[in-house]
């Protein structure tokens, strides 16, 4: 595996920006830099850092060879001899895409965090609000969730996890709607009860692995590497745990801990309070990065590790993923804030995730990876909509609205593509994903894929119904002069769009990213499942 | 060991007692409020604790070495007391924290400007007694340490003259604190009654010999020995149910002072009660296991209930507090409830666990309390509503607070998660029913402590501020203290191989 | 001959003990929980003579003994000192009274 | 297979069409007015029809089972599951793609004139021309998967185009009706898909799913695997027929049969050119042209074609009988094109795929006809759409009553026309069937008295439009429309009747009809399907009979209504006013679905987000399950029921929290009491524990 | 059955020492109280005796009676007078007291007199002077070493915290 510190870069880059902004900060005593202009230098570091990493981004994708199975752009030393931790990066097929969908997501959150074209006297509006503090954290979570996706030795993964929760308890806490304080704390507790569970299944799992030796070549007793655990590891004879069978249990406490994050049924309702009190940069984050570590952190760690426990718990696994769709989607029907309203159909859509991969057929496991993809672009600009019209009239009620369409076109149309995308409209990117998830579930969980394809079609109920309430009708007098969509917005929009309609008819580039890899990861669990 | 022979090993606690004793004979000579004694007191003592530390880093092995050592340790005073790696480590961290609460001390309103040479005389005798009881191995040593960390306590507690509150603590904790003692060593005489003998070695023989634990009496008698004097350990680290004197006492006491008593008294608690249980009852030799009569006196199950029941009440009762030092006084309780699980799961681990745990509490804590006392400066107040706003009105402090906080709430990339990854990795690598179900235990308590000190970040963050606190003085002593201790708080959290490193030598006793 | 032995004095030990414990619970006045923390280290003085004397330990029990004696006046000193102080701020003893910091 | 690779341009210039409109048409229409719009919209379209001529010559030159193919590039390519972005033109396709091109571009040129003046004509036709590009693939596809697109893409431009005046907010519910209803038809059409796939591929048993065989999803590649399919089960079904019906079921949504026909009605609102293009002559259809598509499928399964001829012979007779009393009449039409669906479905039912296919054809057209032609009329009459407010309309614009007129003639059967031929064939087929589990008669006899219905309908609209004398009350005279739209109707009233000579009847010709050996290659599968065996002479008597019927139907129509003068229906009315209602009211099915499912699902919805914030978040908030008990009975629910795992903190521990507060009373003696009863209970509890445990 | 002296010896002195220490256990009187202990502290001396413990003995009685008991008596003479002594002897949470009395007995009673304590015969009875002494300057002399220290230091915290009056009256006058 050859060496390259690339992804050390993209990774830190936005750390960096933060270091920068806060040296600054602490500096002003001398430097006396004035308020507004402090604001102006702190935007123009966050969006340069961020570039450079969305620029490297590119740059990883190009050199990426998808042909190679095994792991790329590796860097490996050791961090915590004491602890047998090291410090490893690197990634495959599936981790890719997560990359690059960071790198694209947060870009585009940060260009959504500017003030341009928000009105001046508007200063609470959260763009204006002590946005030193807000760039130097969006900065830090975006190294958090790079971090995430591409450490491949657990405890490392654990640290990006957990500090990943701290600049999103800020970003909610100080820069949210009017009960953010109440959401950040249901957030960081939701999130933390889970992953002192996966804490706890980390340290379990270290402890019955197989000595081994560390990148140095110093033998130790045992290890947290990933790869290793998975390829020189075989815990199904690992005895009980707490009266139950280690895989097992350690398979629940670590499935519990990426739960939250996805978040299933029943630990999903920090999400809605989350979204709908987030400021929209931070809800396109969370949507289209933070919810995909849950089925990353599944794929990576129960199905790469615990294949054995996995097939144990794929049918309940994959009900609660019904559950998700079809839940979910009935509760959208009956949501009366725009926000919600997506973070429900969030919810439901990474149901798809889950029902497909535990079916661990090849369709399924990359349909559910591709799903995350499509989800990873459709969310963020379904939360870029939502925050357009809460920028102008200041609420989200759709019933509040009417007739919209009339006064912004080019807004509708946008509404309406993402709308379609997100209900899996053919010739839009959503659509491959969805069929994919279903294709790959339904030999193996027939009757379950039947009742959560029935979901598709509440999803164009209340997607319908949502489009008809605000856009259509007479037009509501008190919006009669609102304003069409400004170029901040496009410019966070239209990549989005094009994206969408893009991958709606070809696919394969990313397709082909993940396919190898994928085929490669689940050749144990087919066997495991007989299939 | 002779006594000649062994005073090498105790240089750091004579020059401690010698530091005190001058400084007490220069209060008395001093007139009351000769101005320069504000600047020479803490210098001087400063000097003698710097100096009993380097002595202490730069000759650390004097204690595994020398010609009648054994190589777990000598025994020093005819058996007295015992210099090994452990004694050691917690010798150096309840010095360091003494030198903390010196610094944290300098100008501190809640200390009289007079008789300071009797303040610090009377942190270097604590500091000495901390060092003795960390390292007595006897009974009698035992006791003596007790009463001297004790009975200096008392004195410190009481010691703030503005507040009645402090007197009261003062009275509470000495009439708690002779009660618990008196029940201690009610529990000693009936070991040695059993066992007739009072060195930890001579009962350990007897232990693992004797029949008196064949006769029904003679078990219910040892549970009850071994319990009394559990209660007296468990007082000196504020454990459910020998806690109660602790929340009063912390709030009562001068804020400075609180932070010493809050880690030092405790490390060296832990330190005893680790040699203690394993001094007692385990089994010589290297095999790591227990003697026979650890079946008919289970204290690992006691110590086990003992830490669960300590850390969700600590928890449980920091839920509801207003007072952020009171609050901190519960957190502090379910730490020891946490640093309880290290001494349960035992053996290299466990002792590993709660040296490092012992350490990144000694930071984190001791700087949460700086920082509350930095505000108690400007606001004359520990209410946690005299923090909204905080992040914007003192930046420093406020980051600062938080990390602290964080860090006790054990999130990385905190010192305060490393502590907790080792205490967890013990229990599980212990294994075994009860211990993973006390893991379970403490997992849970640590998210719902994380309900409390996300609320005092609410506070200090999400709350606008109500503009009528006044301005915070960032440039105070206890200020810095908190700046300087963040430091190690978050870089050990990053890199802790040398402290693991430290604390692994420390527990080579049981290798 | 003498019948008296071990267990004669340990009953009184104990039966002194547990009246100081008693003490420390019932009485309300700082002074007398003072008296009952004194009755109980009388007791286990006691014991731990009596312990040493019937093991044939020369000295053991009474070298402890006189160090629990030292320390308890301390304590008792230190006691004083603080009931003094407070009975001026707060012109009771009563530690009924004295509880203003609770919760 | 031969290349050809110009192919993707046909449902290429359209949807060019429609992003230039749609991205740039407001500014243009702005700039330079609408004839840029027509120039782009218009042109575009005759210009794929153009291509699918010269697709059309070029598949008339190739041998027998040839077809066209056009592979762009992989679309999606996972394990087994490999779908290419590739389109192909075979004889069925290629009579779609005519139908379409023509018909639809005929209708564009109309729209000119129909949607003069309208502030958003750029969105008109972008939308229109997106729909060309939908129905286009739809028909091209060369796999079910590319073919889905098409399929959900037509429903998607009729959404947009029920909807366009979206300012009247029916209209913009008509067009979600129609989306959610045809969006039930595509569940069903995934599912088939999914189970085609994988039943083709592998098979399911007892212990799970085992992969043995092929995947395609290629439509040429289709027959023969299928045919393949064998006695595959899935819970117990064969998969033919499993397949085939969930096929049906999506082919019910987009082609409103029985039960999911209630929308086709609504989305009337529609401006008309859209009425007739998408909800006449090509996107109803679809459904028909995927089950004479999938033929192959069916003949393996009599009990799906039996399903599949009932539904349609139902669906014709009771769609017909609801025609019979409407008075709007665009109504009137949108009921009859249920009906003609049903025969469609009557007659690829009973394996007649090339029939129903020929009614398919003729029926785009004077359909077609009827709608525009009663599109003239309503802007004759500044969008009056109520037939009884109309009347002597014949004498102001005669090529409208005309043309209007053929097309009846041609949609009642009168042997003159095309209708006649593509019906009769397919009741013939269906008396003759012997494919089907129930007689062939019955089927017939439905479709026969269906047939007698439509005549008089038909007649009856046409009557009350045309004859009579003009109402009175109008701003100025109704005239004859500009030339773009009676050039039009003309065009097609001719092509209703020309195209009889497609499909004369091998029974008068001798030989089979030209276009069923144009189809033939495509519908090989079914050709050698039983049938009862009847002979000519019984061919004869249907035929008389059903010119017999169509006679009845005109008559009475004419007796009744013709010039309005006749009272004898307001008395028929109210004699059998009961009756009356419940048919005029369409049996009041509509009322029934609401009454049922979208009450039932709204009901559901609004339970799981109760569920969603009052007991998930209730129970993980502890104390709230006892709450709520109370909180039930004084009814204060909501005031009990705070949300969130922060209250379950708040509530749960604050609540011990406070005990244990509680204890630190601060009394000194409590906290030694504490100690000593401690150290005792710590004494007592482990000894009890020691002998629990040992 | 034909008591020894030193049995008689024991039993009466036990007798006072218990009796004493009830009264000053139970005593409404603080004073009482306190001068009750007298018997307590004196018998226990006598009990030391018995033990052969004759330095312990002498210590007991000039550290317990000569000053613990003075201390107390201080404490209690300064702290006001008579009445609030007693009113601040209220009995409530007797009935706690006496439960946790009861228990206490039952649990150490029984253990008392049933343990097989380790006993090889009685120690006799000589000078334990000289050997205490020696004990003091030889394993003994650490703790003997180190409470010197600390004694200094409590006292002169002692009297630091007994001098606060000034300040302290200063607030408290006001």
């Amino acid at each position: 595996m050859p060496e390259s510190t690339l992804l050390s870069w993209i990774t830190f880059v936005p750390s960096i920006g933060m270091g920068i902004i806060g040296l600054f900060l602490i500096l002003n005593p001398l430097l006396k830099i004035g308020k507004n202009a402090m604001d102006q230098l702190s935007r123009v570091i966050a969006v340069s850092c961020s570039a450079v990493s969305l620029v490297l981004v590119v740059f990883l994708w190009l050199n990426f060879d998808q042909d190679n199975t095994g792991i790329q752009f590796v860097h490996h030393l050791v961090w915590i001899r004491a602890f047998n931790i090291e410090y490893f990066m690197g990634i495959d097929g599936l981790s890719i895409i997560l990359v690059m969908l960071t790198g694209l997501v947060s870009f585009i959150a940060i260009i959504a965090s500017l003030p341009w074209g928000i009105s001046k006297d508007d200063t609470h509006h959260f763009s204006r609000k002590s946005v030193p503090g807000y760039m130097a954290l969006i900065l830090l979570l975006e190294s958090s969730m790079f971090g995430v996706f591409c450490s491949l030795d657990f405890f490392l993964f654990y640290v990006f996890w957990e500090l990943m929760l701290l600049p999103m308890y800020f970003l909610i806490g100080i820069w949210g709607g009017p009960r953010r304080e109440y959401a950040a704390i249901k957030f960081f507790l939701y999130t933390l009860a889970g992953s002192v569970l996966m804490l706890l299944g980390m340290i379990a799992l270290y402890f019955a692995s197989n000595p081994t030796t560390l990148v140095d070549g110093t033998p130790c007793s045992h290890t947290f590497n990933l790869i290793k655990l998975a390829t020189e590891n075989d815990f199904s004879t690992a005895g009980t745990l707490l009266g139950i069978a280690f895989p097992r249990i350690v398979f629940v406490g670590l499935f519990i801990g990426f739960a939250v994050k996805i978040p299933m049924f029943p630990l999903h309702t920090w999400l809605p309070d989350a979204h709908v009190e987030a400021p929209t940069p931070v809800s396109v984050i969370l949507a289209g990065i933070l919810l995909k570590m849950g089925i990353y952190g599944i794929l990576r760690i129960n199905f790469g590790i615990l294949p054995g426990a996995t097939v144990w718990a794929s049918s309940t696994m994959a009900m609660f993923g019904m559950i998700n769709i079809v839940y979910a989607a009935f509760v959208c029907m009956a949501q009366k804030d725009l926000k919600k309203l997506i973070a429900y159909s969030s919810i439901s859509h990474m149901g798809f995730c889950l029902l497909a991969m535990s079916s661990f057929t090849t369709q399924g496991i990359t349909g559910a990876v591709y799903q995350m993809w499509t989800h990873g672009i459709i969310s963020p600009a379904l939360f870029l909509i939502a925050g357009v019209i809460y920028d102008r009239a200041h609420h989200r009620e759709i019933e509040g609205f009417g007739g919209l369409a009339k006064q912004m076109p080019e807004y509708s149309a946008m509404v309406g593509l993402a709308f379609m995308a997100s209900l899996g409209l053919p010739g839009l990117c959503g659509f491959i994903s969805e069929a994919l998830c279903f294709v790959g579930a339904f030999p193996i969980f027939t009757a379950l894929t039947v009742i959560s394809a029935f979901g598709v079609i509440i999803t164009a109920a209340y997607y319908l119904w949502t489009i008809q309430r605000m856009f259509f009708g007479p037009l509501n007098e008190k919006y009669k002069n609102l304003l069409d969509m400004n170029w901040r917005e496009r410019l966070c929009l239209y990549p989005l769009a094009a994206l969408i309609v893009f991958l709606g008819f070809y696919p394969m580039p990313i397709l082909d990213l993940i396919n190898k890899t994928l085929h490669q990861m689940i050749q144990p669990l087919a066997r495991a499942a007989g299939l | 060991m002779s006594n000649l022979s062994s005073l090498g090993f105790i240089v750091p606690e004579l020059v401690l007692g010698g530091t005190a004793v001058l400084l007490f004979l220069l209060s008395a000579a001093a007139g009351r409020r000769a101005s320069w004694q504000k600047l020479v007191f803490p210098a001087l003592a400063l000097s003698g604790l710097v100096v009993a530390l380097v002595i202490l880093l730069l000759f650390p092995e004097s204690g595994v070495s020398g010609a009648e050592c054994s190589p777990g340790g000598c025994r020093l005073f005819f058996g007295l007391l015992a210099s090994d790696p452990l004694s050691v480590f917690f010798r150096l961290l309840c010095i360091a924290a003494t030198i903390v609460c010196v610094f944290m001390s300098l100008g501190s309103p809640s200390l009289p400007a007079e008789n300071r040479g009797e303040y610090h005389g009377l942190l270097l005798v604590l500091a000495m007694g901390m060092c003795l009881l960390a390292a007595s191995n006897h009974l009698l040593m035992i006791y003596v340490g007790l009463e001297t960390v004790s009975l200096c306590s008392y004195l410190l507690t009481g010691w703030d003259q503005r507040k009645a509150r402090s007197y009261e603590a003062g009275l509470k904790y000495v009439l708690f604190g002779g009660v618990a003692s008196g029940v201690m060593l009610f529990g000693m005489s009936m070991l040695y009654g059993l066992f007739g003998d009072l060195s930890l070695q001579g009962l350990q023989q007897a232990l693992s010999s004797t029949v008196v634990l064949e006769n029904p009496a003679g078990q219910w008698a040892a549970l009850v020995a071994v319990v009394f004097v559990l209660a007296g350990l468990g007082y000196k680290v504020a454990a459910v149910p020998f806690h109660m004197w602790c929340p009063d006492v912390y709030e009562g006491a001068p804020t400075p002072f609180t932070a010493l008593l809050s880690v030092g008294p405790k490390a060296a608690g832990f330190a005893l009660m680790l040699r203690f249980f394993y001094g007692i009852f385990l089994a010589p030799g290297d095999s790591g296991n227990f003697i026979a009569a650890a079946s008919v006196i289970p204290w690992v199950m006691i110590i086990g209930i003992i830490s669960a029941i300590t850390m969700t009440i600590g928890n449980f009762a920091a839920i509801v507090q207003n007072n952020l030092k009171r609050l901190l006084a519960y957190s502090s309780i379910a730490h020891a409830g946490y640093v309880l699980m290290g001494v349960t799961a035992g053996g290299q681990d466990g002792f590993e666990a709660v040296s490092i745990y012992m350490t990144v509490y000694l930071l984190m804590n001791m700087g949460a309390f700086a920082v509350v006392s930095a505000i108690d400066r400007s606001a004359n107040s520990e209410e946690i509503r005299v923090y909204r706003g905080l992040g914007r009105r003192a930046p420093l402090l406020g980051i600062v607070l938080g990390l602290f906080l964080l860090s006790l709430a054990g999130l990385p990339p905190t010192a305060g998660f490393v502590g907790k990854l080792y205490l967890f990795s013990a229990l599980i690598h212990r294994g075994g029913y009860w211990f993973d179900a006390l893991a379970v235990v403490g997992i849970i308590n640590s998210v719902i402590s994380l309900y409390y000190y996300a609320r005092v970040l609410k506070a200090m963050y999400f709350e606008r501020d109500p503009g009528d606190l006044p301005a915070v003085n960032q440039k105070s002593s206890a200020a810095a203290v908190a700046t300087v201790l963040a430091v190690p708080t978050l870089a050990l959290g990053v890199f802790w191989q040398p402290l693991a490193l430290m604390a692994r030598w420390s527990a080579s006793l049981f290798h | 001959m003498i019948q008296v032995g071990l267990g004669h004095f340990l009953v009184v030990g104990t039966l002194l003990f547990t009246l100081g414990v008693v003490c420390v619970i019932t009485r309300r006045n700082a002074v007398a929980i003072l008296i009952g923390i004194e009755l109980m280290l009388n007791a286990s003085g006691l014991n731990l003579i009596a312990f040493s004397h019937y093991n044939n330990k020369a000295v053991e029990g009474s070298v402890f003994v006189l160090f629990v004696i030292v320390l308890a006046a301390a304590e008792a000193a230190v006691a004083m000192a603080l009931i003094l102080a407070i009975k001026r701020r707060l012109r009771t003893i009563d530690v009924d009274q004295t509880s203003s910091l609770r919760g | 297979m031969q290349q050809f690779n110009i192919l993707w341009l046909i449902p290429f210039f359209p949807l060019m069409g429609a992003f230039v409109n749609g991205a740039f048409g407001k500014k243009l229409q702005r700039r330079f007015g609408e004839k840029i719009i027509n120039v782009i919209g218009v042109t575009l379209p005759w210009l794929s029809f153009v291509i699918a001529v010269f697709a059309f010559i070029k598949l008339r030159g190739l041998s027998e089972g040839e077809f066209l193919s056009d592979h762009l590039w992989t679309w999606v390519a996972v394990g087994q599951f490999h779908v290419d972005l590739a389109f192909s033109m075979d004889s069925l396709s290629a009579m779609m793609a005519l139908i379409v091109t023509f018909v639809g571009s005929l209708i564009h040129v109309y729209s000119i004139g129909y949607m003069h003046d309208d502030e958003s004509y750029w969105r008109f036709f972008s939308y229109l021309n997106l729909f060309m590009f939908s129905m286009l693939t739809l028909i091209l596809a060369d796999n079910l998967l590319l073919m889905f697109v098409g399929w959900e893409g037509v429903g998607l431009c009729s959404y947009l185009l029920i909807g366009f005046w979206y300012k009247d907010l029916n209209n913009a519910k008509a067009g979600m009706k129609a989306f959610v209803v045809n969006r039930i038809g595509d569940f069903g059409f995934l599912i088939g898909f999914f189970i085609l796939f994988w039943g083709l591929g592998g098979s399911w048993t007892a212990n799970g799913y085992h992969v043995a065989g092929t995947f395609s999803l290629n439509f040429h590649e289709l027959p023969e695997l299928v045919a393949g399919i064998g006695d595959k089960l899935l819970w117990g079904v064969p998969i033919a027929t499993l397949v085939a019906l969930f096929f049906f079921v999506g082919a019910t949504g987009k082609s409103a049969q029985i039960p999911l026909y209630i929308w086709l009605p609504d989305a009337m609102a529609g401006p008309t050119p859209v009425s007739a293009l998408i909800h006449a002559a090509t996107m109803v259809t679809a459904g028909v042209y995927m089950i004479a598509r999938m033929n192959f499928l069916y003949i393996l399964s009599p009990a799906a074609m039996t399903v599949v001829a009932m539904v349609g012979a139902a669906t014709a007779l009771f769609a017909a009988t609801i025609g019979c009393f409407q008075n709007d009449i665009k109504k009137v039409l949108a009921y009859s094109t249920v009906s003609q669906l049903g025969y469609m479905f009557i007659g690829v039912g009973v394996g007649a795929f090339w029939a129903g296919s020929y009614h398919l054809l003729t029926h785009a057209f004077f359909k077609a006809c009827l709608f525009l032609g009663a599109g003239s009329v309503i802007m004759a009459m500044h969008h009056e759409q109520d037939m009884r407010k109309m009347g002597g309309l014949g004498k102001v614009m005669p090529i409208t009553r005309w043309t209007y007129w053929v097309a009846c003639v041609a949609i009642s059967g009168f042997p003159i026309a095309a209708g006649f031929f593509s019906k009769d064939e397919i009741l013939w087929k269906a008396f003759d069937s012997g494919v089907l589990l129930v007689p062939g008669w019955l089927p017939w006899l439905l479709g026969f008295v269906a047939a007698g219905l439509t005549s008089f309908y038909m007649f009856r609209s046409y009557f009350l439009t045309f004859t009579g004398d003009l109402p009175e009350a109008h701003g100025h005279e109704p005239e004859e429309q500009r030339p773009v739209v009676t050039g039009v109707l003309v065009m097609l009233a001719a092509g209703a009747v020309i195209l009889s000579f497609v499909g004369l009847p091998k029974l008068w010709m001798g030989a089979e009809p030209a276009l069923e050996q144009f189809l033939a290659p495509v519908f090989e599968a079914a050709e050698h399907l039983p049938s009862a065996g009847h002979g000519h002479g019984t061919e004869w008597i249907m035929m008389l009979l059903s010119v017999g019927i169509a006679f009845v139907g005109m008559g009475s129509a004419w007796w009744l209504y013709r010039g309005r003068s006749n009272p004898l229906p307001e008395r028929l009315k109210q004699r059998f006013a009961g009756i009356h209602r419940v048919v005029y009211n369409k049996y009041y099915v509509d009322e029934a679905y609401h009454a049922t499912a979208v009450r039932g699902f709204m009901g559901t919805s609004r339970l799981c987000s109760w569920f969603d914030v009052k007991v998930i978040d209730g129970l993980v908030n502890g104390a709230g399950t006892f709450t709520r008990a109370f909180a039930w009975i004084d009814g204060a629910i909501d005031k009990y029921l705070v949300d969130g795992l922060v209250n379950l903190i708040a509530r749960m521990v604050r609540f011990c929290g406070a005990r244990v507060r509680r204890i630190q009373t601060g009394r000194l003696p409590a906290y030694l009491a504490g100690l000593v009863t401690g150290a005792v209970v710590l004494v007592v509890l482990t000894r009890f524990l020691m002998d629990l445990y040992s | 059955m034909n008591l020894s002296v030193p049995d008689l010896v024991f039993y009466g002195v036990a007798l006072i020492t218990l009796v004493s220490a009830v009264y000053a256990v139970f005593s409404r009187n603080i004073i009482r109280a306190v001068f009750a202990l007298l018997g307590t502290f004196f018998g226990m001396a006598v009990l030391y005796g018995l033990l052969a413990a004759d330095f312990v003995a002498v210590i007991q009685v000039l550290i317990y009676v000569g000053g613990i008991l003075v201390l107390l008596l201080f404490a209690v003479m300064l702290t006001g007078n008579i009445e609030t002594a007693q009113s601040s002897n209220r009995s409530s949470g007797l009935w706690l007291g006496a439960v946790a009395g009861m228990v206490l007995l039952a649990l150490l009673l029984p253990l008392a007199l049933k343990t097989p304590w380790q006993q090889s015969g009685a120690g006799e009875y000589t000078q334990t002077t000289a050997s205490i002494g020696t004990a003091l300057l030889s394993s003994a002399l650490l703790p003997f070493e180190v409470i010197s220290i600390v004694l200094l230091g409590v006292i002169i915290g002692a009297v630091v915290i007994a001098r606060h009056r000034r300040a302290a009256d200063m607030e408290a006058g006001k």
